[in-house]
């Protein structure tokens, strides 16, 4: 039964995928100023919205693992497993995020890369989930979990200077486009459908994985703590 | 504190270890323990290398919780919360090497507020220090600095004594002396829990003797003089 | 509630007076360091200004992690840290008087380096000198706040020496910025470095007091 | 006599791929490095050029040495380095294989950060670029031949992690400073770095051979 | 392998130790130890915590010089020249923990060229593991570990094998098999020199029994049954 919920699922995300593609390269007009290379804001920005969303996940895991790991073991662990979840997709989507604005940045900047704050922000947002993933590879033991929470809860403070650091600062990097100023927001409506369809598609597709993950890890921890019945037992 | 024996006393166990079993990794230490320590009673606990003694007393003393099984001190207290009631000594010193005793004891002493505590010189002196040394421990010898981790645990008047091997280091005759303070302290209604791999160290106050071989519990049989 | 706060303190000083091993070879390290980049980076240039605040700020960096690394050295060496978890004593004094002490190590070495780097660098200061001493050690509490804690967690994996600048960079590197930013714009006197320092002062309260916070959490974890 | 370097080669290299610690902590640590000097030396500006060199060479540096601590971790951990001393192998080789190993794991970590570099410092060469293929790789085996040889020194102590950079960086400054020159000279195509090169190469053989005459010494060492 | 022994029957002595003392600072490990061991015999260590066991087999190793006196092998070596006819095992494995019990052996074989050893397999066999294990030796038993680096000290078939304390985590009956092993070696002429703390363990094939205590030599006898 679960196996058939998720092979749906992934079916009608992979459909989801191809609609969104070609809203964005075929339906979306062509932006006046940037012309074609534009196109890639339909990736680029539903994978930094979609690398946050997780990144949030990843805090509330980390935040419940602590919680709970002193009364409820095993909603202590099923935290820890989206707070591990949540970190490694939300990377893989910080890295999508990464890539594909440099390829957009050489073509309408002319460089591959600036040091303003919006991208600075996000290279150490990416690098500080990255150490968080190399401790929980580092540190051994039974400490790791509570050691990597509490990593997880100082990497989430750097998620909102990254969303504001174009409202703060001003950079090279666009302005807002939603909930900036009093102007901003989508005007095409064919461009916001594009966009739309865009988010829901890369959403639906990192929530596949990030189920994905959890699920496997899930499964790790139950043969760890299968192991260590047949050790006690032994 | 004499308030604090009171206290003690009221209870009717020190201590109270229910099917408690920890594991690091998936190697079980322990395995389903259960134990039940009075007030005023002196248990020695023994078993080879490796039976899991230290950490049934690192359990007892809160740093390491179990994983499973409840640990209770004090009625019903986690022993987490009444850590300045209990206390511990391992293996290692737990001291300064840069400071003198009588600093290292002052020092952990002004980390016990509101508790009366010993002065650091009378403690010295129960163990046999000589208080007026000025060698910084770093220079002790291994018996000298087991004696002064020994004081440091008695400064706070603790009403539950985990000692971990406390006369691994030391000669026979001050052993001998050390047995007999510890026989002073079991008759202020205080309890105290000895891990030793000599038996007949112990054995002039050991009310019960606690055997336990791969984490689990062998024998629980009254103290008996040396076989 | 202050009580162990200084007692802790006392201690920490008392033991590197004896010994002053953290100061000497912090000392040495950002020396070694500043000369590095002498090398690395020629001083003589048109720019020497415009990177010797960098400078400065990234020598500071190095040579503090070289010392934090060590922080907790002595209170692992003998399992002091499991009489300090035993005593009924707040972990977060613990962990502030150890910021305070590391603190005070990192800024005497930062006072003994400056003139050499003054030298070394041909600096004169255009803006206003008295914002570097607003500047500086507020940096200088980023890095040893964040520091002490991350050395703190990293003490229980197999290779912490490797494993503490892994984490403490990433989650420094805001500070730093801002931190090189102000520095540099004082020296340089081209513009005004309030909003900078202000950043770094909201950065030290928030990241100061999620340690506090979790610091027990970390001294605790089996 | 080559056979035993070639063993122990592969058993270096056969462990390191099974984990791959090293060469990721490198990498992660070598990344942070040159993050943190684009933090601190705004590349913006028009001095970029001028500084990547030297923001190269010392991000390898502290990347390496980083790595070089842990270099006879392994040999440390069972007291295999025991076992090493009773075979009647000379111990320069098992020195050289060491070399020959954590050289390729920096020179891995330098190809992969080659072009995240020159993204983020915007560059392009100005020289001839492929006298950088001459001058990375022999300023890199300074490094490691030196700092293998330091860390086999500095085991033996106890805050070892310390010791390494203290010894290490003096005497690795010349190298350091004629491939910070190469490196710049052909990045600005300004002047002629050939004079740097030679001094490099003349620097890799003398130190290497002491490195190998003096290695039996500190082996045995007891 | 045939010449080898030939080899080591042609001296006299295979180790000399003439007033051997070792100092760690000012602290004592052995003094002014005389022992002469012969060919195709096999001593037995004996001796408290400290008393200075390992610290002599080191000597005999050449892993480390003594402060004072001499140590000769095979004739008149110093055991620094003559590695090769060697073997040491020590508390410590020896081993790299990343590779397999066959990737390691191999590697050690190698280290031995124009000597002719063992296969590791066969090796393994001897010392009763299964060479088709793939399990990289972290993963292996504190026992197995053990029983690995005796295979290890076994491949390049020395003529003076010193093995620290090669029972300590074996089970009984595994180091029953280990000294039957021991016994076929000493056959071959070979010298074989064994600390222990389990003295029964090794009376079958003890020939002379050295006992150390604080540095000295406090007794050397022949070997005898348990008492
Ligand atoms: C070079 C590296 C780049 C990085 C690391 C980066 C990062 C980000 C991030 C993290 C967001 C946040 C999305 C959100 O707030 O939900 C974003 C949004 C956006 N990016 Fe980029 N970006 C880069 C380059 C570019 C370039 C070159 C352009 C176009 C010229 C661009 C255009 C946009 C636009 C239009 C948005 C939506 C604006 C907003 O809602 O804030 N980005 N980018
Ligand atoms: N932190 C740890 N991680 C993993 N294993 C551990 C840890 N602490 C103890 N052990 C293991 O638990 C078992 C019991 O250890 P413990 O220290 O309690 O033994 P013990 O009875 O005190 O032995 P000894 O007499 O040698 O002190 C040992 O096998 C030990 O290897
Ligand atoms: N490298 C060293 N530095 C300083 N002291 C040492 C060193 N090695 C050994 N010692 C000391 O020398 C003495 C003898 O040590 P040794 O290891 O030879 O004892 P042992 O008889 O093997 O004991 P055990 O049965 O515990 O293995 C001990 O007191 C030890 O502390
Ligand atoms: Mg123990
Ligand atoms: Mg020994």
């Amino acid at each position: 039964m679960k196996k058939i919920i998720i092979s749906l699922y992934a079916v009608a995300t992979i459909v989801l995928m191809v609609w969104g593609f070609y809203q964005a390269i075929y339906v979306a007009p062509e932006e006046q100023t940037m012309h074609e290379v534009q196109r890639i804001f339909y990736y680029h920005v539903p994978s930094a919205m979609v690398a946050f969303l997780f990144f949030a996940v990843s805090l509330i895991g980390s935040i419940g693992f602590l919680g709970f790991r002193r009364s409820r073991a095993v909603w202590a662990q099923i935290s820890d497993a989206w707070a591990l979840a949540g970190a490694e997709v939300g990377v893989v989507f910080c890295t999508i995020v990464l890539i594909t604005g440099p390829l957009w940045g050489r073509r309408a900047w002319g460089i591959w890369w600036t040091w303003d704050a919006r991208l600075t922000t996000t290279l150490v947002l990416w690098l500080i989930y990255v150490s968080y993933l190399l401790l929980r590879r580092f540190a051994a033991g039974p400490q790791v979990q509570t050691l990597a929470a509490v990593l997880g809860i100082f990497g989430a403070l750097d998620v909102p200077i990254v969303y504001m650091s174009n409202r703060w600062w001003r950079t090279q990097h666009p302005a807002p486009v939603f909930g900036g100023g009093p102007d901003s927001g989508i005007k095409d409506p064919a461009m916001l459908a594009a966009f739309g369809w865009n988010v829901l598609a890369w959403l639906a597709w990192g929530v596949l994985i990030l189920v994905l993950r959890y699920y496997v890890e899930r499964q790790q921890q139950k043969i760890a703590e299968h192991e260590a019945q047949e050790a006690l037992n032994a | 504190m004499t308030a604090n024996v009171c206290e003690a006393d009221s209870t009717v166990f020190c201590a109270r270890l229910n099917e408690v079993s920890k594991l690091f990794g998936s190697f079980a230490a322990l395995r389903q323990v259960t134990v039940d320590l009075e007030p005023g009673r002196c248990y020695v606990l023994l078993g080879e290398n490796g039976a899991g003694k230290s950490t049934l007393l690192r359990v007892l003393a809160g740093l390491l919780r179990p994983s499973f099984g409840t640990v209770k001190v004090f009625g019903d207290n986690a022993p987490q919360d009444a850590r300045a009631r209990i206390g511990y000594m391992s293996h290692a010193p737990m001291l300064y090497d840069e400071l003198t005793a009588q600093e290292n004891l002052r020092y952990f002493a002004s980390l016990y507020p509101g508790r009366p505590c010993l002065a650091p010189a009378e403690a010295l002196k129960q163990v046999g220090l000589d208080p007026a040394l000025t060698r910084t421990l770093g220079q002790y010898s291994q018996g000298m600095r087991q004696r002064t981790s020994l004081a440091r645990v008695l400064l706070p008047v603790p009403e539950l004594l985990l000692l971990d091997e406390p006369f691994s280091n030391m000669d026979v005759e001050s052993a001998r002396q050390m047995v007999e303070l510890l026989a002073g302290f079991r008759q202020s209604n205080r309890t105290i829990v000895i891990t030793t791999h000599q038996r007949e160290m112990a054995a002039p106050i050991a009310d019960w003797v606690l055997t336990l071989h791969a984490g689990r519990v062998a024998s629980f049989e009254p103290g008996s003089p040396i076989r | 509630m202050l009580h162990a706060l200084w007692t802790h303190l006392v201690k920490d000083l008392r033991i590197e007076w004896r010994s002053r091993e953290a100061v000497n070879s912090m000392l040495f390290f950002a020396l070694l360091v500043v000369v590095l980049f002498s090398l690395a980076f020629d001083p003589r240039g048109a720019f020497s200004r415009e990177i010797a605040g960098g400078v400065l700020c990234v020598a500071t960096m190095f040579a503090s992690v070289s010392a934090l690394n060590q922080a907790w050295a002595r209170e692992i060496r003998h399992q002091v840290l499991d009489a300090q978890r035993m005593a009924p004593t707040p972990g977060a004094e613990l962990f502030l008087a150890k910021v305070l002490a590391n603190f005070l190590f990192v800024s005497v070495v930062q006072l003994l380096l400056a003139p050499v780097f003054l030298v070394f660098y041909n600096l004169h200061v255009e803006g206003q000198a008295w914002q570097l001493a607003l500047v500086l050690p507020l940096g200088t509490w980023a890095l040893v706040a964040n520091g002490t804690f991350f050395a703190a967690l990293s003490i229980r994996s197999r290779n912490r020496e490797l494993l503490l600048p892994l984490i403490l960079f990433p989650i420094f590197m805001p500070a730093l910025l801002a931190m090189v930013l102000a520095t540099t714009s004082i020296l340089t006197g081209d513009s005004d470095p309030t909003l900078w320092i202000k950043l770094l002062l909201g950065y030290d309260i928030i990241f100061t007091t999620v340690c506090l916070l979790l610091f027990d959490v970390v001294l605790n974890a089996e």
